[in-house]
């Protein structure tokens, strides 16, 4: 929508060099947190993240209970610093929409059933922000969830397509997202290394039915790429776990 | 206690109805309730319109006033969206600001008609970088028996296309038609079991908040989309929604040719 | 208290050619909303108001119930829309009040004592605003609370007197409300087709007490109009409920 | 629960004497407790007042700064009337944000300073359309021993008639006494079966919450009124206020004139 | 910090003719209020201010109940119309910090075990500000707490010294506390007549760590002082009931 | 109800273990846990830095941009800092708006660096009286193991070494180096029985929040202090906090000389 777009894909590379279907460099830490049950710090491109879940534990006031299963909290929140002009503290708009659709995405996933009337509550904190950080969040929030012990049916992976200069691209950075046609983030549950389903999935821009389809076979091939590093951080951290014992 | 039984019950007949084939209401799984467009409903504002689906209710009005533009489109008008639930509307919405429901539901509808860009906002630039137009759609619910979203990205595109830019009242020039140029429509699915039910009735959502919303402009090109509620999404699913979702709202698509 | 203010009236009409005891055009009915249990539309006037009741029903959190009688609650708002410069959304200072005097104008004449520990929700939706809305949601108020099958001692009706270019006149509109001299609303219980008492009274502007005394005259003459059309609304309703069955 | 038995008891009692047509304090149905008019107590206000009626006791506080006219009345001061029921002066008192019965409070008071055009708010204006003085009016609550509206209408229009417009701190010309050119004066009485107590004390409200507020001005007229509590009011109750609420307003406004 | 600093010291002597080691005027009396169960009035330079308790008593919701000991609120706010420019009504960011540090100051003195599942309020209301609210509050709201008959391990004094033109002053009025370099909040616990220990202690500026030393003996000065007025009001209010008795 | 008697062992063992006269981790009553300052580790903030003070770990980071000046400082820079408990460092901490601990948090560190006149706020003018440097210091708290005030206090220091005003990128001339010109130092105590630990871990606070923290200039002078928590605290203890405290802050000063 922006008139002074730059042009985003020269010689057939973008910006940064990558081909089309090409990750930013992705890095995932596990257990980084001392007071949290579990947790999770990652970096995708420019994006700086930490997650943090607490829980299973007691829900207050008792009136949030749930008899029958866990209560899942998502918290999406950015630091002050974490963009270019100085974001005001506390939620707005976006991040209750984020927050929103990201605990939505993890839900499924978690055995609730098996933690009556607890709560498992997941933070997400954005220290720096680049673009695609709902699903940089995503894939931060699973590992932690894992870290803290809580039973899971799979993983989740997230991982955006961008459509810019007309050309589908995988996990797009801050330009292609600003100046880009469309972007579509989706979230998948991995189980026994293969894409089961959808967890998350919305869209803004414009593409046709054909686009989105291949949009989508591209996205599963970059989460699969994302979920060996989720899968490897998980690895290292349970080995020195077992090293100190 | 006795409205868990009641929804207890609701979701077993909604469940053992689909079992046969069938939606409780008699509908095919892709038809839509009847649909009533009324516009210019509320004179004060300037633009309006009441949309029903069935027996949800919504009124979206339009309000237009100068004011300042983003740094970084300072010769465009500037959009802002937002959703009331007042509690008026059903028994769940509380008073107080907006929840993550009406936020979700203003965000979803705004990405429609923003995306396509239905509303041509480099007309609405004044004076470029101090003054532009501020379009405020205000979308007011009234009766929540289902399928909200739909009902207030149909009553808010209608509202836009008898809108009138009040620029006398301003002393900035000629009154003007809100310059529309698409119509993006959307439409919403819940999805059960292996079934895709189209426009989902209150009561068919006592199986749960399973939803996907399409939004699709005039050449059939995707805009939006919203996959709200906890669940899991087949691949398979995903494409017939896309198709379903195009065809219908090239139906309602026309409904809005004759606003 | 403005200036530039016009002459309201002319040749002895009033600038909507109303004679001074003269109600602006009403239209209501009943059962308008599927989701309350009780509704109504008013149109009075340029104003278009929605009133829903919801209740008896139960009270959260259970420390507000109140073991004797229903908790009565009344939301007075208006559509950002509703007016000509746009209203912010959420409650200001003007609907606190409107609210409070309007629940206590309604919560007499309402059988509490037959509720224990429910509560009864009363809200008004305004969505074009002209004069005189207090009084015309109040009107729609005590409609949806009959179609809700509240159990009543009497209807409540309502309706505002203004002083114009010295002279009482019924129902103001907007400029007469605007560039008057007084604005006194007012709303009584009707009992038996009879008025038997004030439940709602304000006033601001200036009268002398004969004034007032002829002003409260003038809004019985009009309540009993209203009450007419009230009573026609709910006789309808009744009678295609009984069509139906 | 002790506390509501204490209640009715206070309500029994009341309403016992009430019925050998005595009140509990021996005052005449008409009377107002002793009434105090401290002025210029809070020598950083441009104006104030500490009222007491009895044992309740208001201070109120005028502060004037510049700022910008509504856009309807470009050469005219604006006030702005806020109350404080600080959790101080009474044990039913929250801290938070205004409820509904002190923004009732607040707005009762300004009406009847506003209505009585009390304050001359044309001679408020610094430059047209773009500066004119703003009149708070800050009502704060000490003790509650019931009445507070009359003890905080007094005290508002004590503190007026003692300001001076800091002109000079905002370095806009000579200071000068704040223009009041009417006296209004509040009498709230509590209607209970078919008596009128004018000026109710906190024990006597034990009955229950059936106000009537009626403002005038110097020469008698009714400014303001307010029905403030959920009772029936009769036709004759009304005119009995009416008279009794200017004969003692009256009296009230003598205690002003020596302010 | 601010360059148009005026010479604060002029021949020895303060700008309001005090000595270094002279407190401002102080007046105080107890029980001024009807409503609450304990209270005071304060008058210390141009300092006005209302101290008022409420309790032991029910503490709604229950939750916050503590079921060993009483919980105390305290609650410090100013009037709108207390200082020269019109302060927004509601709490800020200072006056949040000040009722903690004033909560903190007290809640070691109080018997709070006497009064199991209870609440102890105090509200106190600056009604015109000088320097040193926070001191003169808490001196306030020792003796309401007295005079509502809390059972209390001693009582509170407060007193503020500042350095001024590098001399160290006894109870900076507002001048001194707008241009001087340094000022420093104490409060201590006075029993039988001895002050025993520290109950708050915050500074901001700039001094040596001797002259902190020096600071706190001066400060134990002034309090000894206000220690005595307290007392008198005390037992002027103690008198006067005697005698209505 | 587990947690409460886990607490209470806690503290039991805090203070059988004081009795012998140690702490629970073997640390000197006068030892720091381990600290690491990692500065620069947010690219989009002006400044910013990353602190870890045993397990506990806290971010700043600085933010620039022009604003208004206070009236009475129209020639100055103005700072306002900030501290975001969020509830993802500890599990006592709630969403919401700054709680009383958060606001102390800010204000105390705030104090420290105003106070030392650590930024010459004189040289962040940028057309006197309309427009200056508005510096952000925001507290973002990641893992709560005792003594966030210090952490938050070193990383604010380190990270306005770090900082550079981003003059061009508002178009008012070069970028430049932040003018820091002193290093405030906090040093927190827990003060139990007779003893004085410095740098409490959050297992230490179980007995209680008996806090002092005292704050030092370059050249030993006292900046600010802070008594925080419901306790009573002795002469002789607050001298020897003065003292234990310059000296420990001298030593944390050599770390952010390597910045």
């Amino acid at each position: 929508m922006n008139e002074e777009k730059p042009k985003l894909i020269v010689d057939g590379k973008r910006l940064d060099g990558r081909s089309f279907d090409e990750l930013r460099p992705i890095k995932i830490e596990a257990g980084i947190l001392k007071r949290a049950d579990g947790s999770c710090y990652i970096e995708m491109g420019k994006n700086k993240i930490v997650a943090a879940v607490y829980g299973p534990r007691e829900v207050h006031p008792k009136h949030l209970q749930d008899p029958s299963k866990a209560v899942i909290r998502y918290r999406y929140n950015m630091a002050p610093f974490s963009v270019e002009e100085r974001k005001r503290p506390g939620p707005d708009r976006r991040s209750i929409e984020i927050s929103k659709v990201s605990k939505e995405a993890l839900e499924p996933v978690i055995m609730k059933e098996l933690f009556p009337r607890s709560g498992i509550d997941i933070f997400v904190e954005v220290l720096q922000a680049d673009a695609g950080t709902r699903t940089a969040c995503l894939n931060a929030a699973s590992v932690a969830l894992i870290d803290a012990g809580v039973a899971m049916r799979g993983i989740v992976t997230a991982v955006a397509v961008a459509k810019v200069d007309g050309q589908l691209v995988l996990d797009p950075m801050k330009e292609e997202d600003n100046y880009g046609e469309a972007d579509v983030p989706f979230a998948f549950l991995i189980r026994s290394g293969k894409i089961e389903s959808i967890t998350l999935l919305q869209m803004d821009g414009r593409m046709t039915a054909e686009e989105l389809k291949k949009a989508l076979e591209l996205a599963k091939k970059g989460a699969m790429e994302i979920y060996a590093v989720q899968r490897d951080a998980i690895m290292r951290k349970y080995r020195s776990e077992e090293e100190v014992e | 206690m006795s409205e868990d039984i009641l929804l207890d019950i609701k979701r077993d007949y909604v469940l053992s109805r689909l079992r046969d084939g069938e939606r409780i209401d008699g509908r095919r799984f892709d038809e839509y309730r009847p649909i009533e467009i009324h516009t210019n409903v509320i004179s004060k504002a300037e633009g309006s319109a009441l949309v029903k689906i069935g027996n949800t209710q919504v009124v979206v009005g339009i309000k237009l006033q100068p004011g300042e533009p983003f740094a970084d489109t300072p010769d465009r008008g500037v959009l802002i969206t937002n959703a009331e639930l007042v509690p008026l509307a059903s028994p769940t919405f509380e008073p107080g600001p907006p929840d993550e429901n009406s936020v979700e539901l203003a965000r979803v509808v705004d990405r429609g008609i923003r995306e396509s860009e239905a509303i041509d906002l480099t007309k609405l630039c004044i004076e470029e970088g101090s003054k532009v137009w501020i379009v405020f759609i205000d979308i007011h619910a009234l009766d929540d028996d289902g399928n909200l979203m739909d009902a207030s990205a149909l009553a808010a595109i209608a509202a836009l296309l008898t809108t009138t830019v009040p620029a006398e009242r301003f002393g900035v020039g000629e009154d003007f038609p809100l310059p529309v140029r698409d119509l993006p429509v959307s439409v919403t699915s819940l999805i059960v079991n292996d079934h895709i039910l189209i426009d989902p009735s209150r009561d068919e959502v006592s199986v749960g908040q399973y939803f996907m919303t399409i939004t699709t402009d005039q050449d059939d090109n995707i805009v939006a989309m919203q996959k709200s509620g906890s669940y899991l999404l087949s691949e398979e699913k995903f494409y017939e929604l896309i198709d379903v979702s195009i065809a219908r709202a090239r139906e309602i698509r026309q409904l809005l040719k004759d606003v």
